[in-house]
């Protein structure tokens, strides 16, 4: 029990703590919201002056001492109020993620899982084949690993989208036949393919770590003695395979594998800045760029939430993966 | 970045709608796309008080009295209204609005909303102390002192709202407005808004609906992330109209898309100019900036930083072209276009600096070495600087550029710490260069370093100069075209000599409009309203303009 | 008591670290491994010398330290000419280039064009200097962030992995809580917070969130090594614990900690580049990444000017690559198993058809 | 050398040992086995060795650590895996149904089959030879569906169940995990799956190192009943002598990659020919005899 | 210290009283205790050789590692000459200094980074036995002389993975001795070699302690070493000392149920074909 006790405790404080980084990391920044939002304003022309008085109305009144602020941020957490959001004002912060979530998870998280389900297949492939042609293909999921992430998008945006129109290039439907996605076939795959590209550029940057980390695991599993075990009890080389080594081989990437889940509701900040990809990475950038304190703590807090989540689930689960740390202690 | 700059226009042509009406094809159901520069999430919101208003509220949806047309000299287009006068004082403007218009919801439209707009409490400038509907069409509205030189914005940026639907507004600053009731050609499609697009369509009560008008049924208005991305839709004919800075303009218009530059807004070189008022650094030496000021290569910046799309700048900030009558001396009517360093060198030298064995220059031991900040991304900008920097070096002074956050420049500009920025001017949207000596040059305009300035005036430099303040009050009090020139001769003399914003070029507007499938676009020979898709109030009156060809 | 507790959890914290990381099975590792090649386990053959006269088994003496360099393979011959040539490029070249600086060039100029070898920018930089000194940044930037990270990670790994108790506790929670707050998102704020950013300020920044994956590995397995007896045989006899540490313990975890190390650079050189790309990067010093930025910003793509564009971003990936290639390398070392294995299978597969081959001539030659 | 004057002689073994091998008959023959470690240099780990064994007979073969016990195990039963190398030699199954095998010959599809039906084995590190996050039942069923495909599942089951039992372990261990059972379970769970076939050959490599002395005696007395019952030929490998002695039929002495002697248990005991063997078993001291050569060098009668 | 006051401190003896140690072991939800050693009493006599024996698990080297201060114990004394020992500090390194323990496994004892040099210079240095660069060496010189590495000066320089593993427990063995301990814990220290040298060792062993009045604590399995090198043999059953006595007695006349057990499991080359004999009569009984 006291076990537990402990983890209870361990996610208690660093949810507290993730949230009061949160909290004060972002009123560390320089820049005061009201100049931001005119000064944009102004680079498109006249800001009439009943906007400039409406901005300040806005933005004028956190005044109020850091302590009181960090009390009332506390109290609102507490009751799920993440609060509005200044740079989309007067919309609340919640309502913005609520509408940007789905994408990112949908396109981040089916992007996250090909690529783990590709490197955890392809690299018990290539170390099933250890020693053969096969190994040459480390240096290139290398390769592609190291490829800053949106110079390669950049690339195929221009190449597959621009040059040969394979695939669209921006935003997560196509606007200009429906005003929102549908539950229909035809705009089930047009969302599909509108993240076609997105998810291409997530995938084969990510591809390449699972990969690798899954071969290594497949040579070492392949040398344990259990392997020789199953052969030398004749049992057929597929069998061998998939139901002896790469079961083990790929538990170790199950734990990493949660955690990449869990930041998938971070978002993808750059890939949705190249495809104007309505996801939460790009209220990320948003809040940002506007020192939009409530939008940057909502999406921190979610991501925190969402990590301490999972490992909490993976804490539960993970006995049901691996049966060898289901009992003892 | 969006910014821009070309060569001067002589584009002061007609004033309103063009005469020969382009036919179109009627009942077209072809959806014009429009980027205006909305980034995504897009969130409902069409509020014209509100800072986040989406732009079909300002034009198309909404409308003021009276559109200006930034892009040429000449009178405003009626919208709302059919007339206005200004009392010999100045203290009144008596508006007369055009009768039988109907808002969206069938509401018909009177001179009382007029009078509601200006006195509605959120909205009210405080110079206004009165406004009164005399009749139904008629509105009479007082002010506290002589208002000519508001004419602009209280005509052309005052967007009429309906007092029916406003009186029941309770929290107006949290008030999204989504359902909008306006008098402008379109009206929100209901349910269309999402993060990505929200769309408009014919407004049926339109007063010149019975004209057919607007004859492009529907237009769509989606956001994006970035130049880049907009480029390439508007390559592949998916945005129909959009105004952003694009650097190799024949690969866009040799696929047959409509392009049109109307340079309007100077690009500066912000200098925290004024020690009185708290500015530190060498720039707050007047020979510095001057030195900088012929240091700086134009043609080079316009040619590689702006692709040779901007405008030439005069020292007086007056639009060359259009407001060429307001420059008061022919040697003001241009900056220096190319880098003469020995004369940055004479003017340094003069002012007691002396060159080092770095090869900069110093005065007191101290080297003058300057940052000059730009926003990250506003990458004409980003690159000006470079290109400052390194034509600075050539003339000893010590420049580093570098991008910072939209927020920290912003924040930078609004307190005054900064030393140099890359910054630009807003341009009148009339044939007169005043309203940016009054926001931008008086020293009522400015705060100490610290303080950020208050609404409605801009004057980041910190600028002081008595002799300017004074000639600006005495110009705005006065309608009479010579007395002003008078004045904006003292102006001119003092700001071309002290520079607190070092001219640099005026930017590129660039606007690329689909014109196979759509006519009736402003042109070179017909100016009728600026063009760029952002623009407020002007993107009504050419959607409302436009008719479609497929 | 905690230090009792150790077997459980560590079977999960030992992946729950970087995709990359993963490349090594905790469980695996054979830090203090006997050379692969050598048998396992040598007897004192005392009695089989005795015997047969001759010693029982041929031991090869080799250096400790030649041991722990990775034995040359074709993934790691690769890996290090990649790097040693980018690294000797980013060393040499600046002194005879151009000024990166200067704009004093025309915009756009093409390969070769007017004696450029790469071009020129829009505004007239030299890319062939900037590649070079963007690679000098970019490199600096890696190294600087690698070695900051090494630091925070063998304070929070190792030191939290030997002490255990609430210094354990204490580091881990920390390391924990670091893990959780999303990285990038935080950098960003970070490079925020100061107005000039300076390629120290973000090597910094980077630095400051690039520990923690590290930490966990390293705090594994000094967990397991704080076990091991050749340490219990240390503190009997009466070493102190920094000196355990820095003596017994980080020596055995060098290659663990020079892989550690590539990855911080592979990271660093990565993050600058997205944090660039952003708007956020360095303001005072070329860098692939101001590159990637600027012409990603000057649309160099659609205006054709591929020199501007694909230089950096080929330069970093292939730094990238070279750099993991290094660290397969050292994988290989950390896990015999990975080398050996897949050698073998491939010296026996020859042997074999050598075998074939000469079964094959005989056979022609009798017939 | 010494070490070639000792192949060409073969391993020493008396005449009783030959009265001792007549009336059986061969269950398999390994012939001048050769195999090497392809590593650089290559390692000669198996130096033509030859070894004949009898049906239902227990053969130790003993030696000292690396001298090649566990590579010519795997070797009989084609397990050698890279860098291993087979490089000459024949191995022959002598089948019960009087057919011989060529192992060595069999390759893919006939070689799986061979395996475990014929040889099964028991590994020098049973340990580490049951997957960790497989049941045991699975493990042990698969053994069943792999090659006996036509058996029901429910006699498989109770088939696995008589097996566990066999062996001495709760049948209703059959759903556990590895690590759920302790070192001796689990070796006996390997052996119960070796026997599973019930095959001709069974080799066990060390299969009672790292455990208690009392619990291995339990193993090999339940290895011992069963070679009883089911009359398989056991490869017992083990560099404890005096376990061997106790167990075995024969022995084979191996020295750095060669049979140096091969007798019976008892001849090898009371008459070790070779010199080595004779030194191995000088170095186990008597347990309960007196204390002979083992005086203690630091025994100090004085201060006692 | 003077030569006096050392062998003043030789003839004090190192007493373990009422030895117990709790270990938390987690199943799932639930944490249980776990009581590895209980309640177990001995004293080390300088000069003598306790062996432990019993079954794995019984709580042998949990005990060792208590009196080597790697472990606390849940309950319990250790006393060295008389008087509690430190946990820590000064007097921790004091205790140190008369305590050693070699370890079990001469492959893992060993920091395979280090020399031979490095691992008997520190114990030199940390416990002041000889100053001085050239003191230091002459130390390291005469130790692996005592353990019969010969040459020192050139086994000081291996690392060691050069070494065979009888060298290696002999350097193992060197380092224990550094400090000049007068109390040896040898946690089975030859069972991870091969046979043919563990005689050799156990000889060694034997020789030092006699030429350094050393107290020893043989911790093994093997019971036959067990008998011919201890002049007490303890017996642990599940934590607890279930038998003692002078070891030709507990070897040959076993009281305990355990003892015996232990000792008829324990492989002896006189009992060969015995088993079988045994087995087949079980099971011709059985089927009778
Ligand atoms: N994979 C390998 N690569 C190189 N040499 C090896 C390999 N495996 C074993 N050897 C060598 O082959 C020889 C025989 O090894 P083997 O494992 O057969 O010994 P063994 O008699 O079973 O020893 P033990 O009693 O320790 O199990 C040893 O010298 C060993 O070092
Ligand atoms: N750190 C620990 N946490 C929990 N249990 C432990 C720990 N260390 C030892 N034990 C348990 O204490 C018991 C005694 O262990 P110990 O190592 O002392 O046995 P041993 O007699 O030395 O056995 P062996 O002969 O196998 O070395 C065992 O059951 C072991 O599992
Ligand atoms: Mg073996
Ligand atoms: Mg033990």
């Amino acid at each position: 029990m006291k076990y537990y006790g402990r983890r209870v405790a361990f996610y208690a404080i660093t949810l507290w703590a993730a949230v009061s980084l949160n909290f004060f990391i972002p009123r560390m920044l320089p820049g005061d919201p009201a100049q931001i939002l005119i000064g944009k304003l102004a680079r498109n022309g006249d800001v009439t002056p009943a906007v400039e008085q409406n901005v300040k109305l806005i933005l004028g009144g956190s005044d109020e001492p850091l302590w009181n602020q960090y009390w009332a941020y506390l109290n609102n957490i507490v009751h799920g109020d993440l609060g509005i959001s200044v740079s989309k004002y007067p919309e609340p912060v919640w309502d913005l993620i609520k509408d940007a979530l789905p994408w990112t998870l949908c396109l981040v998280g089916a992007a996250t899982i090909i690529a783990f389900a590709i490197g955890i297949v392809g690299g018990a492939w290539i170390g099933w084949k250890r020693g053969s042609a096969w190994d040459h293909v480390i240096p290139f999921t290398a390769l592609l690993q190291s490829v800053p992430y949106f110079w390669l998008a950049i690339l195929l945006v221009y190449f597959l989208g621009m040059k040969l129109g394979l695939a669209p290039i921006s935003w997560g439907w196509d606007v200009q036949t429906y005003d929102h996605p549908e539950w229909s076939w035809a705009s089930i795959v047009d969302v599909f393919q509108h993240a076609v590209l997105p998810a291409l550029t997530i995938v084969l940057s990510a591809v390449g770590g699972w990969l690798v980390g899954m071969r290594n695991m497949m040579v070492s599993t392949l040398a344990e003695d259990y392997i020789v075990t199953a052969e030398a009890k004749g049992l057929r080389p597929r069998r061998v395979l998939w139901v002896y080594a790469v079961r083990n081989a790929a538990l170790p990437s199950f734990a990493g594998f949660a955690v990449a889940l869990a930041f998938v509701v971070s978002g993808s900040l750059v890939m949705e800045q190249v495809f104007s990809y309505p996801g939460i990475g790009k209220l990320m950038i948003t809040a940002v760029s506007n020192a939009d304190y409530a939008l940057m703590q909502g999406v921190f807090l979610l991501t925190t939430v969402a990590v301490l989540v999972v490992n909490f689930l993976m804490d539960l689960i993970y006995g049901y993966i691996d049966p060898r740390t289901r009992h003892h202690g | 970045g969006c910014g821009g700059g070309s060569k001067a226009t002589d584009a002061s042509t007609s004033k309103a709608a063009s005469t020969d009406k382009p036919t179109g094809v009627a009942n077209s159901t072809r959806v014009l796309n429009v980027w205006a520069g909305s980034m995504t999430p897009i969130v409902a919101n069409f509020n014209p008080f509100s800072p986040n208003v989406l732009h079909a509220a300002m034009g198309p949806i909404y409308e003021p009295l009276f559109a200006f047309n930034k892009a040429g000299s000449g009178d405003p287009t009626p919208l709302l209204g059919e007339s206005y006068q200004f009392s010999d004082d100045g203290k009144q403007l008596t508006v007369k609005v055009k009768s039988g218009v109907k808002w969206s919801d069938g509401t018909p439209f009177t001179a009382k909303d007029v009078a509601y707009t200006y006195t509605y409490a959120f909205s009210k400038p405080s110079y206004i102390i009165s406004a009164e509907a005399t009749d139904d069409t008629t509105v009479v509205v007082k002010f506290d002192s002589p208002q000519f030189t508001n004419e602009f914005s209280l005509l052309g940026t005052t967007f009429i709202i309906p007092e029916h639907i406003w009186k029941d507004v309770k929290d107006p600053a949290k008030f999204t407005n989504t359902d909008p009731v306006g008098t402008g050609p379109y009206i929100l499609k209901k349910g269309s808004v999402s993060s990505q697009a929200y769309t408009v369509v014919a407004n049926p009560n339109y007063r010149d609906a019975p004209q057919g008008k607007p004859a492009v049924k529907t237009v769509r208005y989606v956001g994006l992330d970035g130049n880049q991305n907009a480029e390439d839709l508007v390559k592949q004919g998916k945005i129909d109209w959009t105004g952003m800075f694009v650097p190799d303009v024949d690969a866009v218009t040799s696929l047959g898309i409509g392009y049109i530059n109307t340079p309007q807004d100077p690009t500066t070189i912000y200098t925290c100019s004024n020690a009185d008022e708290g500015c530190t650094g060498a720039q707050t030496d007047k020979a510095v900036r001057q030195a900088l000021n012929v240091a700086i290569d134009r043609k080079q910046i316009n040619g590689k930083a702006f692709k040779g799309l901007g405008g030439t700048i005069s020292p007086t900030f007056a639009l060359l072209g259009r407001d060429d009558k307001w420059i008061t001396n022919d040697d003001w009517k241009e900056s220096p276009q190319s880098a003469d360093a020995a004369a940055a060198a004479k003017i340094l030298e003069g002012a007691g600096y002396t060159k080092g064995s770095d090869g900069f220059y110093a005065k007191d031991g101290k080297t003058v070495s300057l940052t000059l900040k730009s926003p990250a991304g506003w990458t004409d900008y980003n690159q000006a600087a470079e290109l400052i920097a390194s034509e600075a070096k050539a003339a000893g002074i010590k420049i580093t550029a570098s991008t910072i956050s939209e927020q920290e420049y912003f924040d930078a500009r609004g307190s005054g710490k900064y030393e140099l920025l890359m910054g630009g001017v807003v341009g009148t949207s009339v044939a007169d260069p005043f309203q940016i000596y009054k926001d931008w040059f008086a020293g009522f305009s400015t705060t100490k370093v610290g303080t950020p300035l208050k609404a409605s005036t801009w004057n980041f430099s910190r600028y002081s100069n008595a002799d300017v303040d004074a000639a600006v009050k005495a110009a705005a009090s006065t309608n009479d075209e010579a007395k002003r020139k008078e004045q904006y001769a003292i102006i001119q003399k003092n700001i071309v000599d002290d520079l607190p914003y070092i001219p640099v070029i005026i930017n590129a507007t660039q606007t690329f409009f689909n014109k196979k499938d759509f006519a009736g676009w402003p042109t070179e020979d017909d100016l009728y309203q600026f063009p760029p898709s952002w623009g407020s109030v002007s993107s009504g009156v050419i959607l409302a303009n436009l008719v479609p060809l497929s | 008591m905690a230090e009792h507790e150790t077997t459980g959890e560590d079977v999960r914290e030992a992946h729950l670290v970087t995709a990359a990381a993963t490349t090594v099975d905790a469980a695996d590792v054979v830090v203090d491994g006997l050379p692969p090649d050598l048998p396992d386990a040598v007897g004192d053959g005392s009695l089989a010398a005795a015997v047969t006269g001759e010693p029982a088994t041929a031991e090869r003496p080799r250096s400790r330290r030649r041991d722990l360099m990775p034995s040359w393979s074709p993934k790691l011959v690769v890996g290090l000419v990649i790097t040693t040539v980018i690294v000797l490029f980013a060393i040499i070249v600046p002194f005879f280039t151009l000024d990166p600086n200067s704009t004093d060039y025309d915009g756009l100029l093409k390969p070769g064009e007017q004696g450029h070898l790469l071009g020129t920018s829009a505004i007239g930089n030299d890319i062939w200097a900037q590649l070079a000194h963007g690679a000098r940044g970019s490199l600096l930037i890696g190294v600087t962030v690698g070695v900051i990270a090494l630091a925070l990670s063998v304070v929070f790994g190792i030191f939290a992995g030997y002490l255990g108790g609430w210094a354990d506790e204490t580091l881990s929670l920390i390391t924990n809580i670091m893990l959780v707050i999303p990285a990038l998102p935080l950098t960003i704020v970070l490079a925020a917070y100061s107005s000039s950013r300076s390629m120290w300020l973000v090597a910094g920044v980077l630095g400051l969130t690039a520990w923690t994956g590290s930490a966990i590995v390293l705090r594994t397995q000094a967990r397991s090594l704080r076990a091991r007896d050749y340490v219990l045989a240390a503190r009997v006899a009466g070493e102190k614990s920094g000196r355990v540490i820095a003596v017994e313990i980080l020596p055995n975890l060098l290659p663990l900690v020079a892989a550690q190390f590539l990855f911080g650079v592979i990271f660093a050189i990565l993050g600058e580049a997205g944090l660039s790309y952003l708007g956020l990067g360095p303001t005072d010093a070329v860098t692939w990444g101001t590159m990637l930025y600027q012409a990603q910003q000057g649309s160099a793509l659609t205006l054709g000017a591929w020199w501007w564009f694909v230089p950096p971003g080929l330069l970093i990936a292939l730094l990238g690559c070279g750099l993991s290639l290094v660290n397969f390398a050292i994988d290989e070392i950390i896990n015999p198993k990975l080398r050996n294995v897949p050698k073998a299978t491939r010296r026996v597969r020859k042997a074999r058809k050598h075998e074939k081959h000469a079964a094959a001539t005989t056979e022609e030659a009798g017939a | 050398m010494s070490a070639t004057a000792t192949r060409s002689a073969g391993p020493v073994s008396l005449p009783s040992h030959e009265t001792y091998l007549k009336g059986l008959t061969p269950v398999l023959t390994a012939t001048d086995v050769s195999i090497d470690y392809l590593v650089d240099p290559p390692v000669h780990a198996v130096k033509n060795v030859s070894l004949t064994l009898h049906r239902g007979e227990i053969l130790g073969l003993a030696g000292e650590s690396g001298c090649g016990k566990s590579t010519l195990a795997y070797g009989l039963n084609r397990l050698l895996k890279p860098p291993a190398d087979l490089a000459s030699g024949a191995v022959t199954f002598h089948d019960e149904s009087g057919t011989d095998i060529d192992v060595l010959g069999l390759s893919g599809e006939s070689l799986r089959v061979f395996r475990w039906d014929k040889i099964s084995m028991v590994f020098q590190g049973a340990m580490n030879s049951l997957n960790p996050v497989i049941s045991v039942k699975r493990q042990l069923l698969d053994v069943f569906t792999t090659h006996r495909p036509g058996m029901p599942r429910k006699q498989m089951l109770a088939e696995a169940r008589e097996l566990l039992r066999m062996v001495g372990v709760d049948p209703n261990r059959l759903d556990s995990f590895a690590h759920e059972l302790s070192g001796g379970m689990r070796q006996r769970v390997m052996i119960a799956m070796a026997l599973a076939l019930r095959p001709q050959v069974m080799i066990m490599d060390e299969p009672t190192t790292a455990l208690d002395v009392v619990v291995q005696r339990g193993i090999l007395r339940e290895i011992m009943r069963l070679r009883e019952q089911f009359g398989f030929a056991v490869v017992f490998i083990t560099h404890d002598l005096p376990l061997l002695l106790e167990i075995s039929d024969r022995i084979a002495v191996m020295l750095q990659g060669e049979i140096v002697e091969l007798n019976t248990a008892a001849d090898l005991y009371e008459r070790p020919q070779h010199e080595y063997t004779r030194r191995l078993l000088a170095s186990f001291p008597s347990l309960t005899g007196d204390r002979g050569a083992f005086i203690r060098t630091g025994e100090t009668e004085g201060v006692a | 210290m003077t030569d006096t006051d050392q062998r003043a401190r030789r003839t004090g003896s190192l007493e373990v009283k009422d030895l117990v140690k709790d270990f938390r072991v987690r199943s799932g939800m639930r944490s249980s205790k776990f009581r590895a050693v209980d309640h177990v009493s001995f004293t080390l006599e300088p000069g003598k050789t306790v062996a432990l024996v019993g079954e794995s698990g019984s709580g042998k080297s949990t005990v060792a590692r208590m009196i080597a201060k790697l472990e606390k114990p849940t309950s319990g004394e250790i006393l060295l000459d008389g008087e509690p020992s430190a946990a820590r500090g000064v007097a921790l390194m004091r205790y140190r200094n008369d305590v050693q323990m070699v370890f079990q496994d001469p492959f893992a004892s060993l920091n395979p980074f280090h020399t031979v040099g490095h691992h008997l210079e520190r114990p030199i240095k940390i416990h002041h036995r000889a100053s001085g660069r050239d003191a230091v060496e002459a130390e390291i010189e005469r130790l692996l002389e005592r353990v019969n590495l010969n040459p020192p000066r050139e086994m000081a320089d291996r690392r060691p993975h050069e070494l065979s593993g009888g060298q290696r427990q002999r350097v193992a063995s060197a380092r224990a001795l550094a400090p000049g301990a007068r109390f040896l814990i040898a946690d089975e220290p030859v069972s991870m070699l091969d046979v043919s040298i563990r005689l050799g060792l156990l000889n060694m062993f034997a020789r030092l302690q006699r030429e350094e009045n050393l107290g020893v604590l043989y911790i093994t399995h093997d019971l036959a070493t067990a008998r011919h090198f201890s002049d007490e043999i303890l017996v642990m059953y599940r934590g607890q000392v279930v038998e003692r006595g002078p070891s030709d007695r507990v070897i040959l006349d076993p009281q305990h149920a355990y003892t015996k057990t232990l000792l008829a499991a324990a492989p002896n080359p006189e009992n060969h074909g015995k088993l079988r004999e045994e087995v087949r009569a079980e099971l011709a009984r059985e089927n009778a």
